[in-house]
């Protein structure tokens, strides 16, 4: 297949991110780049997914396009069933969400998740240096979810050895069933995609490790754009750049409208 | 933070929002008035205020133009994920300030998702003009839920383990069935609660389409529910299949028809979003919170909300092919014949 | 008004019953006998009343005749809410119901009730003398409508001073606000209909207090069939007997196939 | 009574219940299979079952015959009010004792409201030949409600006050919030829940007409459901309005086309009461009780239940213009176009 030469860096985290996704599980889908991935997925390999979205639809066809919002109008048409949040987050926390598929704009080597604040905590809780838009759904995931997705752009400044603020807990501090142990459910962090690669968490330490390489990268510019030091697979691979169907796709069909795929300038 | 101060409950505390309910005329009656009526009846300083739908699909959008144009003083908004209501009352607070300010806001998310990020939210944040207590969407829908039932809890698993147990008035108690620690979040009973949905009787029972968000929760955990509605039906027809009704008549106390109420948010089998107007909006907050100058934010609530008498004049002012567009756009979601 | 001559012991209560409930209330209504007086109440003083039954019907307006059930489907037409039980309850629980209406098989002189068994207990509990149906929505309603009205057939081995079991806690055992202090909310029992009088209960003591007599009865025979020591209202007033138009009405028009009022044998 | 005793869990514990469903298949899949095969792949020795509908409105009744008649082990019945479903159970163990067992029930009421008492629970009781728990119907329908949501427990006011505190499960604590007492229920996941719905389609997807009793929480909690239905129906025309699906597919394990399955019950929609059949019935076991011979009832399940091969048999014994009068008699109560 040919590949595709000018791919963006949100363009390689929806193909990523698609591919982590399973056929016939149930993904439990936050609002961005999750559901340009989940949809392409659907499009791709895995026509059977089950996407939950957290205002209430199981299960749409997603016939009628990318949505704009996670409560959006396209993701009730033939949905198999459709209440409120609630029930949604009830399913969840229940044990029905095989994945969940989040955002965030800060990370640590555990996989935990900042989408509060940046700045001081506690002292600054109440006037951060920049604020976020808040956990929305984000935090619940984390801790019913089966296993999460996570996706983050890659930055130094985003990478941090201590979060500001540890919005949806991943593998808390590590260490053996600490999330069992702080009454979470769930594996935690499974995957995590950045704009440079594709990680999973090592099993016994729970610490972030590099198991696939974008096109572009080094083991070595990884850890440089890293605020701490990462593990690095045996076996870490070369993650193909996206193929021209694939981008195509993305452009053409799943989000035409550059809602959450942003077209790179001319 | 409060985590070692006497529980303080925004609006009604669990006995209060009990004993205002048992108070309270529960008969089947008519309960239809005016906008601005209700907001005048029902809508105070310092009310704890809970807004319904989520983001930007089935807001009370034509309800919170009311409250501003009325003027609005020490609010504390409750919400899970809210975006134009949240940033209209912003606004309105960043530009008349003597005229409207929140006081402190409890939610999970304010942005706008697809159409980005809310300025407003961190020109208040950021500048510690507000108090505000994280929660996720979960925890503020379960937390209106207990409102609901009467309860002065809900458990959840939601805030184990990170921030918003520290920050927020979560307990965290070891489980006396299984020794595991549990969150217990405490209820929200708002003073007022304010709905959107697609069909009411003049009683009071509302039909919603599409997600129900959290509408029936907030609706019956408030001390009063003021309800817009797309349509306003006979009883007779609205009963018609009972279990389309999402929130019985006791819950609400103000019942208002405004057609395109949740514009220029979506409403399911009614309009899509007219994206154009939400980005022209965000357009106009995001300079301020640069240091630029308030004056066209300013000229946008004086045409839309201040220089209008209502709502319908409001919607008035857009083109009615663009009205159209998004009503045939959201016919496109949800084909049905006529 | 013609008074009946041939009215039965379910009739009065079921004529004392409905007078008892109030027009554009609220009332949560048990099976059998408040049934039965929840819709005579609808046809003749009280129009407005709105009936709430357990299995989840809010306020239908009854036009195709008695339930059999409160899950019957006559209580569904026309609803102002339909869900289950869970949204019923939780709406009583919340302060919705202002009266809540219930039978029981033995009473003490606070008004808690026993539907459960009769026996020792706890010894007897898995093995009792009687066992009965059990609590139902009994207790929920006791513990959280407003007000409660109880039914319960006159007779002293059911009108006892000690309970085989408290399934509906009443005014527990009197003591001022033992009801709040117990967690419970709402006022507790109302008003107690017998097929020998109504009752009320003192406000200070909240113990049983005869306040309407039934024809036939007097003060002594009613202490006489009581298995504690009954308070009488300065102002006890004798309880008419019920029209011959009321009784025509519960047999021909509110309880026509005799499902919840016995026919007298001929 | 267990009070002091370390809390066991009947049916799954929370976390079994967790992994179970997590472990579980969950993919949009045909459900459709016989009841035959249903019964057999998930009702087994010593289960809690978890029984669907309210009294003897939609109780899964063809659910039981098949039950009845492939024989039952120790079962473990969790139900709020229930009427013919556990009085079939029960009539079958005292005819068949070698070959059907009860071991313990959990719940609120049994018995039959218009139709009268159940003299086989009075039987069974007060021979003391079952273990049992008296819960209120809420606390029955919370229970299953929390094992829906996966918690522990949930919180009501409900058993505050009265002896079900001391005779069952619940633990009071002081709210840490108020200082006042609340009631905790231990959640409730049966291992199988038997349902009985309107409309499904052949994923499992469920439309509940009239009451939902507490169905979708009992196959949410449960670690696998059966559900029986009057119409089976194409996944196009069953999603045509989402809102209805009040049970959706993952949480289903079988489907089966039963008409008439919840008979001589009530299904909004389709049939109401047959009263003759559920007097006589309840006839057949009350001689027993004072000592009677047990031929009469024996003779009934050896013509209903083990002298057929399936409920369609059963169904076929009684005349059709009697189930013609039935449906026309639900006709009546909810009267629609065809």
């Amino acid at each position: 297949m040919t590949v595709s030469t000018d791919y963006t860096a949100q363009e390689i985290i929806v193909v990523a991110g698609a591919k982590v996704l399973e056929n016939n599980k149930i993904v439990f889908v936050g609002t961005g780049l999750p559901m340009v991935a989940t949809l392409l997925a659907i499009h791709t390999h895995a026509p059977g997914l089950i996407p939950v979205f957290e205002a209430g639809a199981v299960g749409p066809p997603l016939k009628h396009g990318l949505p704009t919002s996670v409560g959006d109008s396209k993701t009730f048409t033939g949905a198999s069933y459709l209440k409120g949040l609630n029930s949604a987050f009830e399913l969840t926390q229940r044990g029905f969400a095989d994945f969940g598929f989040i955002g965030g704009a800060e990370v640590d080597m555990y996989g935990n998740l900042n989408s509060t604040m940046m700045g001081d905590y506690p002292e600054g809780y109440l006037k951060p240096k920049v604020r976020l838009p808040g956990s929305g759904g984000a935090s619940d995931m984390a801790a019913s979810c089966d296993r999460t997705i996570l996706i983050v752009p890659h930055d130094k400044k985003k990478f941090n050895e201590k979060l500001s603020y540890m919005t949806s807990p991943g593998h808390l501090d590590g260490s053996p069933d600490a999330r069992y142990k702080a009454g979470m459910q769930g594996k935690g962090p499974y995957r995590l995609i950045t704009t440079k690669g594709i990680f999973d968490f090592e099993e016994k330490t729970k610490r972030m490790r590099l198991i696939s390489i974008f096109p572009g990268e080094t083991v070595e510019s990884i850890q440089a754009a890293t605020g701490f030091e990462l593990l690095i697979a045996d076996n870490v691979t070369q993650f193909a750049a996206p193929t021209a169907e694939e981008v195509r796709m993305i452009r053409e069909e799943v989000d035409p409208l550059g809602i959450f795929v942003k077209r790179a300038a001319k | 933070m409060e985590k070692d101060a006497k529980m303080f409950w925004t609006g009604l505390s669990p006995d209060e929002a009990r004993e205002a309910l048992v108070n309270k005329d529960k008969s089947m009656r008519d309960k239809r008035m005016t906008l601005k009526e209700a907001v005048s009846e029902f809508v105070n300083a310092g009310d704890n205020v809970g807004i319904g739908g989520f983001v930007n699909v089935r807001q009370p959008i034509a309800i919170i133009h009311e409250i501003i144009r009325k003027g609005f003083k020490d609010l504390i908004l409750s919400f899970h994920s809210a975006g134009m209501a949240p940033e209209l009352l912003a606004g309105a607070m960043m530009v008349r300030p003597d005229h409207c300010s929140i006081k402190r806001i409890e939610l999970a998310y304010w942005g706008h998702e697809g159409f980005g990020l809310s300025q407003a939210w961190r020109y208040l944040a950021e500048r510690g003009m507000i108090e505000f207590e994280d929660w996720s969407n979960y925890n503020m829908s379960a937390r209106f839920k207990a409102g609901a039932m009467g309860l002065p809890f809900i458990p959840t698993r939601g805030p184990l383990g990170g921030d918003i147990c520290n920050t927020s008035r979560t307990k965290v108690i070891d489980c006396p069935f299984t020794g595991r620690p549990i969150g217990l979040l405490p209820a929200s009973n708002p003073n007022v609660g304010l709905i959107h949905v697609q069909a009411a009787d003049m009683y009071g029972n509302c039909i919603i389409r599409g997600t129900d968000a959290t509408c029936a929760e907030i609706a019956m955990a408030s001390a009063h529910t003021i309800v817009t509605c797309e349509q306003l039906v006979s009883h007779e027809l609205l009963v018609t299949n009972p279990k389309d009704i999402m929130i019985p008549f006791p819950a609400v106390d103000a019942v208002v028809k405004v057609p395109f109420g949740a514009y220029p948010g979506a409403c399911r089998r009614h309009y899509y979003f007219n994206s154009d107007h939400i980005l022209e909006f965000l357009g106009l907050i995001a300079p301020i919170c640069k240091g630029g100058s308030s004056d066209a934010l300013k000229a946008w609530y004086d045409e839309f909300i201040f220089g209008v008498e209502s709502f319908e004049d409001y919607i008035d002012k857009f083109q009615t092919k663009k009205l159209f567009a998004d009503q045939a756009a959201e016919s496109y979601n949800c084909e049905r014949l006529a």
